[in-house]
């Protein structure tokens, strides 16, 4: 077989160094009635090729082509054409986690770039080397403030991500912590600000918001600030669109930004592998779950970087760690990094500009066939539109034009029976738009 | 002598911020095809921001040289043996890579509507059925991000039964030979964490076991394979002991490279397990991650998987979302469902008898280097090696030598080391796991380097404690890193 | 100090050959939808070979790692600066690679109808468009598959309109300065060669040109800018007195570089000239090769292009194969139409402007480096530079060290050299291009390179004799290799 | 520009530095009126994603997706995953010729072993690093064998491909060299034994042949050989079609073998780039075109590389080099020797071995629509047919149905007018075949 790298005879020969006839003898020791006396009932291995026919099949089965006005937590941005043949290269693909730093120092100097442009672009002071994802971020940013304000109580917003708020609760559901919904304003769009107060209080360790919000609306992350703070919790802000940080000011009030960089360099596939972030202030650094990569000095006094901290986490201090992650997403963060590379200081707030004046249009658009926002809040590249028919009408016309059109969102707020959130970002066309439209009308 | 690797230069490289430099640029959007807006307008002056300090600013050919001399600092599985013990370090097909970035897959939105998602539900599909089949288990959840992600599910799941039986209980227990996310899963699950020893045998001693059971023990977590390499003998009637006592067995499968084709999890009383995608299955670490944890259980937990689930409803495929006894969602949309595609190219790739064979090459690798050095490194267990071999620097410390220190000088001569240090009931442990995808060459290699390494410490101990001298970056100060932290940099 | 490079180690790796063994396998195919054939039967029994002697026998990890390997002992633009003069090694942009990728274009075939190849014609169309507006000429071909297969192709194209006026006559002028293969092509083409001398300021002198300017005389073949890279400020005399003596003006393009956007040399009286795609117009140079070298003439050489032609019928393309003056065919199919894809992404992403400004660059940076080491190296030629700058090792060499010895020395520093000893007219010349890809960044270590190396020089040559210090090849014995040539491996 | 790295502040330092202002400084000496006045008339940059597009839309106007037919010289073969990945690292792509040996070594090794590989398919002692493809191989290998001989005519078989005729009379016409054809048998397909014997005298340099010929058919080169010897004259093998050496006896028997490896890793590409190859006996190795890489060893005695006997070469001999060619064709040679590295000896046997499969099914298809092979000589995986109707007219049926079909051989050959060649690979599915064979009814 291709992947196996031996002749039959030096596999015999092997054998034989260890006085062995038969493959079979390498597992003698097993006991019988563990032992497995048939064959895997999995068809016989595939060339390459019918390989990736099986895959270009499934592939065809799954919209291929379609333009999309799905947001929602997975963007459709442009991919730098430099970042596959970038994070492709052996020496980064194949590498394990960089504890052998020595040999690492590709990886590690990447990572450390990595945590210094996501503090950068979300205005903390310090961010580690990735999470999962926005959704598992969630759960460990509120552990933290858990953590930090040894308080249990957690506030979120009505308006975070629902799929988010699910993982919340999975994960807190069977420790004591309970977690509580703050509502939002059903003009605006933004947080209850009302309703946040009355919530708050001194058993509260934090209160998890979203903003951009799951809506796209834009929240007023420091009058919230100011209230989480009166009473001595913390603030988590959360974001699922990392575009919106290229225009929109820093969430720098906020104690814990954690959020999802999907949108910096990975296609949607389907949900995943994302890349969760999670920046904070320098002081909480020995709160912070997963990996960090640190800078010193090597032997001959060269700067040099290495995974650091490595007590708060679970490899040594096993279940009193500030988590319980080890792999990340390396890879998925490396293209982020590559990402941020490519745009830059400017290109960055190029990227979100156009993700703006693309939505206003859509937003027009929508609006002409009878299509209002629901919201008046601000919004970044999406927004909740209510249609004149039904949303799963809306999306059925388009489908019928071989568009996938937006997301229903009675699927996650009965309140919002009949509207739905609908995105657009640079890649979607002015023609695509006007396309999607006539399904309004 | 070094016969591995020689001495060449390699290139300086900057942080990008140091390269940056106002109005240098890497992109170029096409214009816009609608109205241009003013961001203050739109979004409200004050939620605009204004340049983001120190972000860099550098050319496309600064990005590809950037990243391009950086990676010829890095050690690769594509440039050779990779021997860490418990992370099975194989080769990654690059058809898997390829696979995965076809269009209507990694463009496929986890909201487009299923019959429009046939493809990537089909993908799903088969990959649980696949996966069942090679650790006889009733059914899998592909939703875990990675291992430790897996373990989470896996003992909520067992949260959620035992609840469903009448009483979550309180206690997992974890051998002492267990990796650190079992017990930082426990307890993250709620859970007190109790140890048990292992016997002189490195296996789990039943008596100790037998001890610590009782009704408020809600699973026991074991790895198997464990990490000394060891298949659990007993691992039946430790499964029995446990469900006598209303347990449930918890099996990391992070050692499942040992056992695919050969065993089966659940044909030994395995309850639920996990299984890591990213080493046992070929998809590739990329420095660290992604990978992917699904999670196996037996028919009794199958109520409690995580949503959505794929069904079968007629010929098509759907997400079902809403299962009562569910214990809920642990991550959004479909989980790490690109790191699916490349494991499941794999599996097709090898087949049925295919994944077999690969076993008997992983464990035979393991063995052979085992036989090869085991006359000059410590053995602390003798009963037969499955998918790695874990020694101790019993004799080299005796000279003041460390394994860590062997660890180093192991990369002068050219090779990745092995695990280090771990699994803690081995003091000074060298955990070596090869993999299948190692030729008999590279292994020989690195038997004659860790040969000329024992050598060196009995002749030489100091040009051992005083490695690294091949590398660009010589011995780095991890002590200063940790004790004033620099994660970030400033102007 | 050298501040560029760093030493590390690189994996050491045999040759194929040498890690073959009988049954290992890379490849799997796919079964056989039809019946086998026996090919003893097939093909009849004495046509058929027995196993290929010596042929590898490897897995896929190991061709993956072979490589990979390999390519760690290779310098490249995407490491550093390469500043070959007259091979303008700019950078190779990634989008280049993607769209030549790309299924339609990657698999479509020469001989498909012209109803199904209007996209691939009219890639043709666009370039040929785009190549005649940048060099001023009526029309372009762009068959030839390098820059001397352009040149061949023009000079031929020369012959056949002479032939045409009546006589092919029998000389081609070529200066002293020239590059070896245009003498080559002329005598290839069945011409006599007769050299011109360069005058003192390393331009064609026009007292040697007069005097060797008779009726036998088919054509000059002059590189504008020249390999000193000096602009030729009498090209329009030289073209005035050729054409009145019923000669023609060939223009070696390879230089193109330092024009583009600034100067056409249809305007300066250039009757054939061809283009290096793989230097001016970014496609990569891929260890030496492949590359592309259209040929653009004036009106009076159209119809003496090579066929086929790609002509506009309507709105359709079509490719026009019978042309009664033609030359003929210089290369099967339609030349090396995946660097030409290439080139056309590169001139796209550019447009007018940007290619203008790029050349900006290209001539800004030759003479910041001349600049910047000119009072350390003798520059034989005053005037002004245009993309590249030639030195020569005059004040070194008094030392004992030459050009090639400076040369090794920069290799430690991390640079790979300048061209060594072309052209002939220079003795000892250094002659360097660092093309308008380069940084600041990267031009100032240069500099600082070539100055410590000189100081070296006058303070240790022999540190910069004994060069090279810091790769793992040291200096190559060339002349063993050609006086007892090894060209293939033997068991 | 994203492709030049400097800042506007940057490039007016450099100026300053150069005592200049303005970029037009730069350009100051040239003659004004050599000078440019005006702008290109070419369109303004675009971004990489409408680069993409523009190249997306050329391909989906050439026939992508479609089953085709074709060979003559250009053949679709499976392109194993590993090597774009491979050759596309930009140590190898984006290097010079390797004249610096020292830093040259990894495309050294490749070139040393590729011509090692070549020289063992071809049954040839040494080949060189590359030519620019087949059709251009055949004048360098015609004047190399002038060269050997002294001599000047040369005879080329009438099965020769027609574009390598071509290309071989373009670059003799102007020089004294006559070239007369050698007919082949109108049954077998063969080359003409008695005419080859008529016209060969001890003015002949070399006999041009190839095989598998235009036709598919394969020649008995080792009586042809001792026919060309006889004269003392050379005797040069073209191949087009590599993968056939995978099945069929080398040409050993040949002075020079010269050919096209296209079929080795790179897709038809519209016909380029390719791979020419050239290898021959040891003894004419001085008298060899283009690169060749030799061993050696370095300063402290490790084996190395390095390009040698550049003594034949234009850059040193100039006027009287072997040849004029300089950049040739590395990359794709890479490309090749990464395609015999994955498939090996079991692989390219096995390979050739389902080529003749699916040709011999094509051919029967064919055969039983009346479509008859035209001749009886033995043939690899191409071969000629004459329809019951018009070759145009089972293409232009072919194409309604989507699929390229066969080369109607009148366009080179009037007395075969009414035939056509058709070709099948591994690649092609026993459905194409058969879909294809309706066109024939
Ligand atoms: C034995 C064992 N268990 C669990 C894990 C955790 O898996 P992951 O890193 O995928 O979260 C690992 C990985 O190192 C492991 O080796
Ligand atoms: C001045 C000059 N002329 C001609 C050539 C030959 O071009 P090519 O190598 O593309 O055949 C070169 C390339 O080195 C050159 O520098």
């Amino acid at each position: 077989m291709r992947y196996l790298p031996k002749s039959p005879q030096e596999r015999q020969d092997m054998l034989a160094a260890l006085g062995m006839e038969r493959p079979e003898d390498l597992f003698a020791h097993l006991p019988a009635d563990v032992r497995l006396g048939r064959a895997l009932e999995i068809p016989t291995g595939k060339s390459e090729y019918e390989i990736i026919d099986y895959f270009k099949a499934r592939a065809a089965e799954s919209g291929e082509g379609y333009p999309s006005f799905l947001g929602a937590g997975a963007y459709r941005h442009f991919r730098p054409v430099v970042i596959d043949p970038l994070v492709t290269r052996g020496e980064f693909l194949t590498s394990y986690t960089p504890y052998q730093a020595e040999i690492s120092q590709g990886v590690l100097t990447t990572i450390f770039e990595f945590q210094t442009m996501v503090a950068q672009l979300t205005g903390m002071e310090v961010a580690n080397a990735s999470m999962y994802d926005g959704s598992t971020a969630t759960p460990e940013a509120a552990m933290m403030a858990i953590r930090l304000t040894g308080r249990d109580k957690v506030l979120a917003a009505g308006s975070l991500h629902p799929e988010y708020r699910q993982v919340l609760d999975t994960n807190f559901q069977h420790q004591a912590f309970p977690v509580e919904t703050v509502g939002y304003d059903p003009k605006t769009g933004r947080l209850d600000l009302a309703d946040l107060e009355a919530k708050l209080d001194d058993e509260t360790a934090a209160f998890i918001l979203q903003s951009p919000n799951f809506f796209g609306v834009i929240e007023d992350v420091k009058a919230i600030a100011n209230l989480v703070h009166s009473v001595g919790a913390k603030l988590v802000v959360m974001f699922t669109e990392a575009v919106s940080l290229g225009a929109l000011a820093p969430p720098k009030d906020a104690d814990i930004v954690a959020g999802e960089l999907q949108s910096f360099a990975h296609p949607p596939s389907y949900g995943g592998p994302y890349c969760g972030v999670l920046a904070t202030k320098r002081d909480y650094i020995r709160q912070i779950p997963g990996r960090l990569a640190g800078q010193t000095v090597d032997a001959d006094g060269n700067r040099a970087f290495c995974l650091t901290l490595s007590t708060r986490e679970q490899h040594i201090r096993r279940a009193k760690a500030t988590s319980n992650i080890c792999t990340n997403q390396a890879l998925v963060a490396l293209m982020g990094a590559v990402f941020m590379s490519v745009y830059g200081k400017e290109g960055l707030r190029e990227l979100a500009a156009q993700n703006v004046a693309k939505a206003r249009y859509l937003a027009e658009a929508l609006a002409a066939k009878g299509a209002k926002a629901v919201f008046t809040g601000p919004y970044f590249n999406e927004l909740v539109v209510r249609p004149k028919v039904a949303p799963a009408k809306v999306n059925e016309r388009a489908l019928e034009n071989r568009i996938i059109g937006g997301l229903d969102l009675a699927r996650f707020f009965p309140e919002l029976e009949g509207a739905m959130l609908v995105c657009a970002t640079e890649m979607t066309t002015r023609e695509q738009i006007d396309r999607f439209a006539e399904a309004f009308a | 002598m070094i016969k591995k690797v020689r001495q060449h230069q390699t290139q300086n490289e900057p942080l990008l911020f140091e390269r940056s430099q106002p109005g240098k640029k890497a992109y170029q959007l096409p214009p816009l095809d609608v109205p241009e807006v003013d961001l203050a307008q739109a979004l409200g002056a004050e939620n605009v921001r204004d340049e983001i300090a120190g972000f860099p600013e550098v050319s496309e050919v600064e990005v590809i040289r950037h990243y391009t001399r950086l990676s010829t600092w890095n050690y690769a599985i594509d440039l050779g043996l990779y021997p860490l013990g418990s992370c099975t370090m194989k080769y990654n097909p690059r058809v898997n890579e390829h696979v995965a970035r076809i269009d209507g897959i990694a463009w496929s939105h986890p909201y487009q509507p299923d019959e429009l998602s046939q493809g990537v539900l089909r993908i799903q599909w088969d990959l649980e059925t696949y996966l069942s089949e090679i650790t006889g288990m009733d059914a899998v959840t592909l939703q875990p991000a990675a291992g430790a992600h897996g373990e989470l599910t896996g003992i909520l799941l067992i949260r959620a039964y035992l609840e469903s039986q009448g009483d979550a209980r309180k206690v997992v227990l974890i051998p002492d030979s267990a990796h650190g996310t079992n017990p930082a899963t426990a307890a993250i699950a709620g859970y007190e964490v109790k140890e048990i020893k292992s016997n002189e045998s490195g296996m789990i001693d039943l008596a100790s076991l037998e001890a610590a059971l009782d009704d408020s023990v809600a699973a026991l977590m074991v790895t198997n394979p464990n990490t000394v390499g060891i298949f659990e003998q007993d691992i039946k009637k430790v499964a029995d002991m446990l469900h006598a006592k209303g347990a449930q067995l918890y099996m990391d499968g992070a050692n499942m490279n040992a056992l695919v084709g050969w065993a089966r999890p659940g044909d030994f009383g395995v309850d639920v397990m996990h299984l890591n995608l990213h080493k046992t299955f070929s998809t590739p670490h990329g420095g660290g991650g992604p990978g992917a944890g699904p999670v196996a259980v037996k028919k009794h937990l199958t109520p409690h998987l995580p949503v959505p689930r794929v069904v079968l409803h007629g010929d098509k495929y759907v997400l079902e979302h809403d299962r009562p006894g569910t214990i809920g969602r642990v991550r959004a949309f479909c989980g790490n469902f690109g790191v699916l595609v490349r494991a499941l190219s794999y599996i097709l790739a090898h087949g049925g008898d295919g994944l077999r064979n690969a076993t008997v090459d992983a464990v035979l690798n393991a063995n052979y280097i085992r036989k090869g050095i085991e006359d000059r490194y410590h053995l602390p267990y003798k009963a037969p090696s499955m998918h790695e071999a874990v020694f101790a620097d019993t004799l080299q410390s005796k000279l003041g030598v460390k394994t860590g220190d062997l660890a180093k000088r192991l990369i002068d001569y050219g090779f990745h080391p092995y695990t280090v240090s771990f699994p803690l009931i081995v003091h000074g442990a060298l955990m070596i796991e090869p993999t299948e995808t190692e030729s008999k060459g590279e292994l020989d290699a690195f038997i004659d380097a860790m040969r000329a390494i024992a050598d060196e410490v009995e002749n030489d101990p100091e040009l051992v404690k005083s490695a690294l001298h091949s590398t660009r970056t010589k011995r780095v100060n991890e002590t200063l890193a940790a004790r004033n932290p620099i994660v970030r940099w400033e102007p």
